[in-house]
């Protein structure tokens, strides 16, 4: 691990409140994640990738932002890791950079119809923008 | 007796019947729900970062509001019911979290003093099912009602402690109460969707339909959500049983739905 | 006054190396109460031991003090010798001079000085010795073994084989536990019921062993050698001795709706029953709960039909009270429930079975006659999903299942997943890993041939989430050593459930004071030298109450346990060991603090008359220790508020002293 | 006037089933720790009354330590537990009295740790020796 990927991984810790070192390797996560297949890193690439200082990928990846934070791995898991707490703070680590926000309001039109929650943008302003 | 509620955005707007079945059936069920004043937005979701703080001001004054009045807080949406709960929880056991927000508040500190309740909890918990049941004068029996928890409601289970998150059975136990048939579901706890709606159609579609088609093989004739963006999911992708609050079938059972003054 | 000898050793160079011998042997001469001193090469050598006898007799000495090594090298040696020249053995100290003195020092003269300081302590300690007995107590030439699964089974066999009577206590109807539901066992595939049940049917001929079946232990008091223990025979409605076990009643009985727990409640079993065809002893007993005599008096056909006239509808509890030198906690263990994973839709598809209804699926004598038929539609199932850990290796934070690795789970699920697919090669058969563990003798060539002989497809990964649809069991899983999740669509899934101990051990721990760990397994008194007795002497493990096992290693810890009893009941009197505590009555308050502290249940109240200044009799709670129990940690002493309690060899006093003179 | 180089008195206590053996393990291993350190034989550490501890400093010890089992592997089960707290509470009041907590120790030392013995007691010497005299709690009456 270089210096700056020490940095990022401290950053990533610091934020999420998770210790990747719990993780005993079982894949329960992956094994449960209703999102699995739209993401390039699955839930326990997360925790191993961050626990080895592999975090620039995740920051690039769409992975990030195809996460449901459904708590699925949080609660399955047998040794309370919280995966999904990890995606979550690379995913405020890529979108707090400047210009970053993933969705902007003028693509929210398209998504619209009659029946829109408003909860439904609320939710997703506040997960992919910052 | 009078408890705090915050409705919620989508309840004042495209929930508008989730919120009015709410109060209804509270009314006649003894308990008046006391919109507090001047609530903002939840915020949709809760951040699970602990260096998040002001996203999450508007649910601890909706909270401080309640803990002034010495009233437990009541939401009905399940998105609102996990951001204040988690929330709470953060205010609870974290303290350098909680300090960081006193800083923001006005007088007196706030630090997770407020009992949370979802509606259903309300329900079980003050009111007693078996009083709902005496109350009921339309019994919904012979419906089959799968009741579809999402994952709002139940998890992170150890913040929420409202049920098993694997095995849950408020709502199943509130079915009953009204007289129907519960149908138990696998995937009554797995998630619609949700936001990735607006980043993944597909994906919410997928998610959805996996809900909607396995509580129609289980047997139900129609499924029951708190949550409106779940709802939405689920109709919106083509879910063939018809998709309703719980407020609605409540409000059914307890005869208050047609409103006299409507 | 004492009248000490000293003895320096110089251990050849050892310790005259760095320590001035004849300087020390000098210089504690002056000591209060030393008579004699002299300094000699080889003290622990015959020569050496005669000049201390000599010594002793010429110079009538009453305490002994030897400069050497390590006491835990040669106390006992010089021990040995005191008492050969007539001195109590407990009159005798070692000042530590070479490991804790010549060995760590460099030059003479700190040595020297170091070594001085430490004869003067131990001769400050002999001078407060007293002579010291150690106690004795008859032995009670009589087991008792509590569970009579294979554990309980093969502890008594190997007991009444050394020619001791041995009574078992089983609170099933029959003997046999977990192994008589077992169908096949690993590595070797032989049937359970084949090598077991002669087992039980030895168990049942032979003379010296006494089973009582439907039975719990009550009340434990007493100590090693002399346990009084009270044994609650539950009422069965069945006369045990007139029963002939044919089997008419149970026919008869028209109440059959009751689940079956052998079956694991996969089938139905009548009102009066005898678990299985091999049960032993071979009785039927009534089921209280479901009879339609026993709840509202009627029926009574089970009486009608029975030509032995065995029927009892009146029996009673029957509160039996024995005698035993030592006891065996055989109590086993059990399946988790699968309440709290339900992400595995245990509680949604008859289809999601553990590993043990498994095994009953696969018995000849099971509900299915040995078809693998799965339970919804008793059709074949062509796909299975074996899960492993399914509640082992969980955080302890987790809030549910265990943190320990249930150890039997691996090897079981090869032989289900074997013997699948050679019985219905058209079968797929997954298992679902975290890590494949393997330790035993040909345990993981067993394990090979599942994968590379009958095609097994094991998949590192676990299963997230069962999704019951129509007909189908929808298993989400992960593969990750393809980094990718699978979606089988399965017929049968089966759980790897932990395993825990049996419910009844932790009020039997407390009877027994004996000590548990966190997850309720008895703890042993050495975890690699000391593992099948408990810390409370008198008190042995045999089998999974102590740990997850598999059957070779608990008949062979059973094995193990019964020889430590045998070594026990084997002695006419127990000779304890005399440094223990002891309270003084007079001081003591009955406050209870020693009680509490005590890890052995050493420590008792009596209520002791005490004649006062006043002439009168009063009646105080005093403390009483019982030194055949007693271990002497002396934890009673420094908790006692009031001093009355001290410890034997390790008094207060001795110790003050030897502070004094170090500090001097 | 020859200015007598400071030897720090010290009282070890050891249990018998672990440290004990642990320091004769050191003593086989001639791993050197300073002459400064005696040790008294204890059955297990749960043995030392807090007594012990007072006179030792009262009789102008300048550093006591106590050795037991690791948690969990007391030859009694659970004497080092009662240990632990013990001394706790002693070594906070003693701190109170003004006993610097440097000169009180708590240490695990198996019966296979002969070299963390060894590193122990030069560690512990060490800053009693750094600390110097103690007459915080010394008994002037004991003195000859």
């Amino acid at each position: 691990m270089n210096n700056k990927e020490k940095l990022l991984k401290e950053e990533i810790l610091r934020m999420s409140g998770v210790n990747p070192v719990k993780c005993m390797r079982c894949g329960k996560c992956s094994g449960t994640c209703p999102a699995y297949d739209e993401m390039e890193y699955h839930p326990h690439q997360f925790v191993s990738m961050v626990e080895s200082g592999d975090i620039e990928p995740l920051l690039e990846s769409k992975s990030l932002y195809r996460c449901l934070t459904c708590f699925a791995c949080v609660d399955r898991c047998p040794r309370n890791v919280e995966p999904a707490k990890l995606v979550e703070a690379v995913r405020l680590l890529a979108v707090r950079k400047q210009g970053a926000n993933h969705l902007k309001p003028e693509d929210v039109a398209a998504v619209l119809d009659d029946d829109t929650p408003q909860q439904l943008l609320v939710s997703a302003f506040r997960k992919y923008a910052k | 007796m009078k408890v705090s509620y915050f409705p919620g955005c989508t309840l004042k707007n495209k929930a508008v019947m989730l919120d009015e079945y709410a109060r209804r059936s509270a009314e006649a069920l003894g308990v008046t729900l006391e919109e507090i004043e001047n609530w903002q937005c939840c915020g949709g979701v809760f951040t699970t970062s602990k260096d998040e703080v002001a996203t999450k001001l508007s649910s601890v004054r909706a909270l401080k509001d309640a803990a002034l009045k010495g009233q437990p807080l009541v939401t009905v949406c399940s998105a609102c019911h996990n951001v204040i709960k988690q929330t709470n929880y953060a205010m609870l056991t974290d303290p350098e979290f909680a300090s960081k927000v006193n800083r923001y508040m006005a007088e007196e500190p706030y630090n997770g003093e407020t009992q949370v309740l979802h509606y259903l909890e309300l329900l079980r918990d003050t009111v007693g099912f078996d009083a709902v049941k005496e109350k009921v004068v339309n019994s919904l029996k012979g419906k089959k009602i799968a009741a579809y928890y999402g994952c709002l409601l139940l998890r992170p289970a150890g913040v929420m402690q409202m049920d098993d998150p694997e095995n849950p059975r408020i709502m199943e136990d509130l079915i009953r109460a009204l007289g129907a048939e519960p149908v138990v579901f696998a995937n009554r706890n797995e998630c619609c969707g949700g936001y990735v709606t607006v980043e993944s159609p597909a994906l919410a579609a997928r998610k959805s339909a996996d809900v909607a088609d396995n509580a129609k093989a289980a047997g139900a004739d129609m499924i029951i959500t708190a949550c409106p963006l779940c709802r939405y999911n689920l109709i919106k992708n083509g879910s063939e049983l018809p998709v309703v609050y719980f407020t609605e079938l409540l409000a059914e059972a307890l005869g208050v739905k047609e409103d006299t003054n409507e | 006054m004492q009248r000490i000898g000293v003895f320096v050793c110089w251990c050849g160079s050892n310790i005259a190396a760095t320590v001035d011998v004849k300087a020390v042997a000098e210089a504690l001469k002056s000591e209060p109460g030393v008579v004699y001193s002299a300094d000699y090469q080889y003290m622990c050598s015959q020569a050496g031991q005669d000049l201390i006898k000599e010594a002793v007799k010429e110079h009538n000495l009453t305490g002994i003090v030897v400069c050497s090594c390590s006491p835990r090298m040669h106390e006992a040696t010089f021990r040995k010798t005191a008492a050969a020249a007539g001195l109590n053995p407990y009159m005798v100290e070692i000042a530590n001079i070479r490991e804790q003195c010549s060995w760590v020092h460099k030059d003479i003269p700190s040595g020297t000085e170091k070594a001085i300081i430490l004869g003067k302590a131990a001769v400050a300690k002999v001078n407060l010795n007293t002579p010291l007995t150690p106690g004795e107590s008859p032995v009670t030439k009589r087991a008792l073994v509590i569970g009579g699964g294979i554990a309980g089974i093969q502890t008594a066999l190997d007991i009444a084989d050394a020619g001791f009577p041995v009574d078992i206590v089983e609170k099933n109807p029959t003997i046999g536990g977990k192994m008589a539901q077992l169908d096949k066992t690993f590595p070797t595939l032989d049937c359970a019921a084949c090598i077991l049940t002669p087992k039980m049917v030895d168990v049942a001929q032979n003379d010296k062993i006494r089973i009582f079946s439907y039975s719990e232990v009550s009340e434990i008091k007493g100590f090693v050698g002399n346990f009084d223990v009270t044994i609650r025979k539950k009422a069965r409605y069945v006369k045990e001795d007139v029963c002939t076990g044919c089997g008419l009643c149970v026919e008869k009985c028209p109440q059959k709706k009751i689940p079956n727990e052998f079956n694991l409640g996969m089938d139905n079993r009548s009102a009066i029953y005898i678990p299985f065809a091999q049960a032993v002893p071979k009785v039927a007993t009534i089921d209280a709960e479901a009879c339609t005599m026993l709840k509202k008096g009627k029926c009574g056909l089970c009486s009608k039909v029975c030509t032995a006239g065995a029927i009892d509808y009146k029996q009673q509890d029957e509160l039996i009270s024995e005698k035993y030198g030592a006891i065996v906690v055989a109590t086993g263990f059990n399946p988790i429930s699968m309440e709290k994973f339900d992400e595995y839709a245990y509680s949604q598809s008859k289809d999601v079975i553990t590993s043990l209804e498994f095994e009953r699926l696969t018995n000849a004598a099971g509900p299915t006659a040995g078809k693998l038929l799965r339970p919804s539609d008793l059709k074949h199932p062509h796909t299975i999903v074996f899960v492993q850990c399914v509640g082992s290796r969980c955080a302890s934070c987790a809030e549910k299942g265990k943190e320990y690795c249930s150890k039997i789970c691996c090897m079981y699920t090869a032989k289900h997943a074997m013997l699948t697919r050679d019985k219905y090669p058209d079968t797929d058969v997954y298992v679902f890993y975290i890590d494949v563990r393997t330790p035993g003798k040909n345990f993981d060539e067993f394990y090979r041939r599942a994968v590379e002989e009958y095609g097994v497809h094991y998949i590192k990964g676990m299963v997230g989430k069962v999704t019951p649809e129509g007909d189908k069991l929808k298993v989400r899983a992960s593969d990750l050593l393809n980094n990718k999740q699978l979606n089988i669509d399965a017929d049968l899934v089966v759980l790897a459930a932990a395993i825990e101990p049996d419910k009844s051990a932790r009020p039997l721990a407390t009877m027994l004071t004996a000590s548990m760990d966190t997850n309720d397994f008895f703890t042993e008194a050495h975890p690699k030298l000391r593992p099948v007795e408990s810390p409370t002497a008198g008190v042995f493990l045999s089998g999974a109450c102590q740990g997850p096992k598999d059957i070779p290693e608990t008949v062979s810890q059973a094995g193990a346990a019964a020889s430590k009893v045998i070594g026990l009941l084997a002695k006419d009197k127990l000779t304890g060991n005399p440094c223990v505590a002891s309270s003084d009555e007079l001081m003591c308050n009955g406050c209870s603090s020693c009680e509490r502290v005590c890890p052995y249940g050493a420590i008792s109240y009596i209520d002791k008359e005490f004649r006062m200044p006043d002439r009168t009799v009063a009646i105080r709670r005093v403390a009483s220790v019982n030194p055949a129990v007693c271990q002497g940690c002396g934890a009673c002493t420094v908790a006692c508020p009031s001093g009355a309690m001290d410890l034997r060899g390790f008094a207060s006093g001795q110790i003050m002293a030897e502070v004094d003179a170090i500090c001097k | 006037m020859q200015v007598k180089e400071y030897k720090p008195l010290i009282v070890a206590f050891c249990c018998n089933w672990c440290s004990y053996a642990g320091a004769d393990l050191a003593g086989n291993n001639r791993l050197s720790y300073p002459a400064d350190v005696k040790i008294i034989r204890v059955p297990c550490s749960c043995r030392v009354n807090p007594m012990f501890v007072l006179r030792a400093f009262q009789r102008g010890a300048d550093g006591v330590i106590i050795c037991g089992c690791h948690p969990g592997d007391c030859h009694y089960t659970s004497g080092n537990y009662y240990t632990r707290r013990r001394m706790a509470l002693l070594f906070s009041m003693l701190d109170y009295l003004g006993i610097e907590r440097d000169r009180t120790r708590l240490e695990w030392v198996s019966a296979a740790e002969g070299a963390k013995f060894a590193a122990t007691m030069n560690d512990f010497v060490e800053k009693v020796t750094a600390l110097g005299e103690n007459k915080r709690l010394e008994d002037l009456r004991c003195k000859k």
